[in-house]
């Protein structure tokens, strides 16, 4: 299995984690961006994200690549999810195992910032009041989440 | 003339009404893109995406070759 | 439960991490320390932790209860092995939920690194060579690991 | 007189051969370390250690009362 995977369905933890256990590595740093139920201030009821997956599996793999060679980690992988969730369904895992936990907080830090800056995954969201929009957020601020063509 | 495939994401898609399509085209990936925002009136000015070739991340001046797959990359939201 | 637990068998990481799940709370970090299969570059076997429980108990709970105040957090939990631990083992968990990952990731390292500065645990390791040692790590270093008394 | 518990955890047990012991004693927390350092050989001087009474971390100032649980912290290596 490769490091970075884009999952359509609910996925389990447990044994992702299981993978990066090893004797010499004494740390693990995780990572989880579960669904929230409000974005910006609005009342969201769920949302659904979708990928260009031949891209964001290319990207996702560079990323996780480029953590092993920047950090001192033993092991890293990253599972995100596209179709439609639901609040408090798991979006985003990251996970790092390491000998020490610099390391670890450091690459997981990294990990899911260069994933939510580099991957094509687009998040369309469903609110209370009925609408949806996509989020296109414009550089590092959030609020310039203007749906295009809308 | 050489034939592409354009795939369209997120709001690009919404804006174009259809997830691919097939073009004629000659010159690289910003004349593709200018051709392809004048049809379907995206709001993006290029500068705001970045463009794929064959699954890859490419640069605008790149050429693409017959039966190319290209997507144009709207500011991105996953995590 | 409390949000800090001494416990003195392994335990399940899943059930303490469903309890810090939010409907607001879109991120969760999360640190664990396994025992390693070597440590300050000799090969261990194992070790023991030993703790004076009560005010183990006292001072962990002070110390989440320090991270809820100071951190823009949802919630936060730890729990720390005591007794004999095999290369492999789980020895502490930190989980820490939030709204935005900043948070969730500070407050999991700051916890993890109060624990191990200021709760009275205490390891003892055994060596392949055969013999062992209580460690006392004095300050910040790491090469006083003197025994006393021995 | 004041009767008081002394817990020894980790090295200090090792070295003092017992994990608790009931003594009886005048005055404060540091006096009673510098008794027990002297009767059992503890090689820790007393700014290298913490001092806990009635499982509350406490001051080497502090007085003792009658049955009080005291214990004596040396470096800790949780986690």
């Amino acid at each position: 299995m490769p490091r970075f995977a884009i999952a359509d369905a609910p996925f389990d933890i447990a044994p992702l984690r299981a993978r990066l256990l090893r004797a010499d590595a004494g740390a693990y740093a995780s990572f989880e961006g579960w669904v929230r139920d409000h974005n910006e201030g609005r009342a969201a009821l769920g949302l659904r994200y979708e990928a260009y997956v031949a891209l964001a599996e290319r990207e996702g793999a560079k990323i996780l690549d480029e953590a092993m060679a920047r950090f001192a980690i033993a092991d890293a992988a990253c599972v995100h999810r596209i179709g439609e969730l639901a609040v408090g369904d798991l979006a985003v895992w990251v996970g790092v195992s390491a000998a020490h936990r610099d390391a670890a907080f450091a690459a997981c830090r990294w990990v899911i910032d260069e994933v939510k800056a580099r991957v094509p995954i687009w998040k369309h969201e469903r609110y209370a009041e009925g609408d949806a929009q996509w989020l296109h957020p414009v550089g590092a601020s959030s609020n310039s989440n203007e749906p295009l063509g809308e | 003339m050489t034939r592409v495939v354009v795939l369209y994401f997120a709001s690009l898609r919404d804006a174009a009404g259809i997830a691919q399509d097939t073009v004629e085209h000659d010159g690289d990936l910003a004349a593709l893109y200018a051709t392809l925002r004048a049809k379907h009136g995206f709001a993006w000015p290029q500068e705001s995406l970045r463009v794929s070739l064959d699954g890859a991340f490419a640069r605008w001046t790149d050429v693409p070759g017959e039966g190319a797959e290209i997507a144009f990359i709207p500011p991105v939201s996953g995590g």
